[in-house]
């Protein structure tokens, strides 16, 4: 189960989703909206997505989660648009019969819809200006 | 053929649109597009190769053949998360 | 910040005491009732704890991970007394700038926790029969 | 010195009470109270050496002295979570 959304997140639902009398362990990963990286002031964050090919990557990384451990349910939302410091970014909820697999498939979904799902994020700082980011292009080919 | 690539974030911003409407030969590759990308958008060359590319919302290979009327996008490195 | 509790556990509360503007990551695991273990079909669960105890064991492990990894806020609840399945028996949730310490904190927390807080579960069979659970204890010295 | 103890769990469930209350010489180890429990609650025998003790709710080794008046709780492996 998996959604792109442009309102707030709800943890709450996403814990929801993936609650069952047949799993032990719930693991919830929220990515947040920090006021700070690297020593720099942030002011809001915004996310623009390509939705349809988002959409296709998340269910696959799903697809391939639920393949490699044995996963109750599976829930992911990712929210687009304009955040504010402290807002919650992306949820991850997974269940499993033992925790070991929950932990495992989290960090694992986490990390690949980093380096795979064609969502993006914009900076913008305190001092007003803002920047792409983009793991990789050079400092002068990012600010915009 | 005409190939309509859609762009995000810095290659959205740097282009000044969201979408790039090119001609290339029947068959070409996103090879050729990339190239095709450095000349038309020079806002953009220094960036080119390190951008992938999508056909029908799924990563497509240099070698790939881009067919007639694909959904094709220009995906600068993602930040998701 | 460490509880335990005789009322069902409510995640939201959890996560909200761990959220900060300073965190970029927040994990949270929860410990949930399971239908059935190694295949024997449960109807519920009943935790017996030594209170002043379990509090000082958790505590301890709060300062231990926060000394270990750099985290904004941690929290950590168990449920005590009867427990349905499906139920919140335990819920552990940590917050930290960057992801990779929220993960190995909770990961840690709740494997030190098993290991260490004097509390015991009561694990109450479908068949009407209720077993202490100890681990390392042979199966004969458990049946309760 | 009469040494108070509380039992949990399977401990409690086979000793049918959660308080057990011994006399032991001044200065007794947790050893030797592990010894007595063997003696005194012969349902616990069998377990008695995969329990731990506390003393003033912090585990104690088998060679801590109890102090008089001291908080004891015998400790079987635990099962929380």
């Amino acid at each position: 189960m998996n959604r792109l959304t442009y309102s707030p997140i709800d943890p709450g639902a996403a814990i929801a989703k993936v609650r069952s009398v047949d799993a032990g362990a719930v693991v919830l990963f929220l990515g947040t909206a920090r006021q700070s990286t690297a020593g720099r002031s942030t002011s809001s964050l915004d996310y623009e997505a390509y939705p349809e090919m988002a959409a296709k990557e998340l269910a696959a990384l799903e697809d391939e989660a639920r393949r490699r451990w044995n996963l109750v349910q599976c829930a992911i939302v990712h929210r687009l648009g304009h955040v504010e410091i402290g807002e919650i970014c992306v949820a991850i909820a997974v269940s499993s019969a033992h925790r070991q697999a929950a932990f495992e498939a989290g960090k694992w979904l986490i990390d690949e819809m980093k380096r795979t799902v064609p969502i993006w994020k914009c900076e913008n700082w305190a001092d007003g200006s803002s920047d792409w980011v983009h793991p990789g292009l050079s400092e002068e080919g990012t600010s915009g | 053929m005409i190939v309509r690539v859609r762009l995000f974030a810095i290659a959205r911003h740097l282009a000044e649109r969201g979408l790039w409407e090119t001609t290339l030969p029947d068959q070409a590759t996103i090879a050729a597009l990339r190239r095709q990308l450095e000349r038309e958008i020079p806002a953009l060359a220094g960036l080119a190769n390190r951008f992938r590319f999508a056909i029908d919302a799924r990563y497509a290979g240099d070698c790939e053949q881009i067919p007639p009327g694909a959904d094709v996008a220009c995906i600068p490195p993602v930040s998701g998360g």
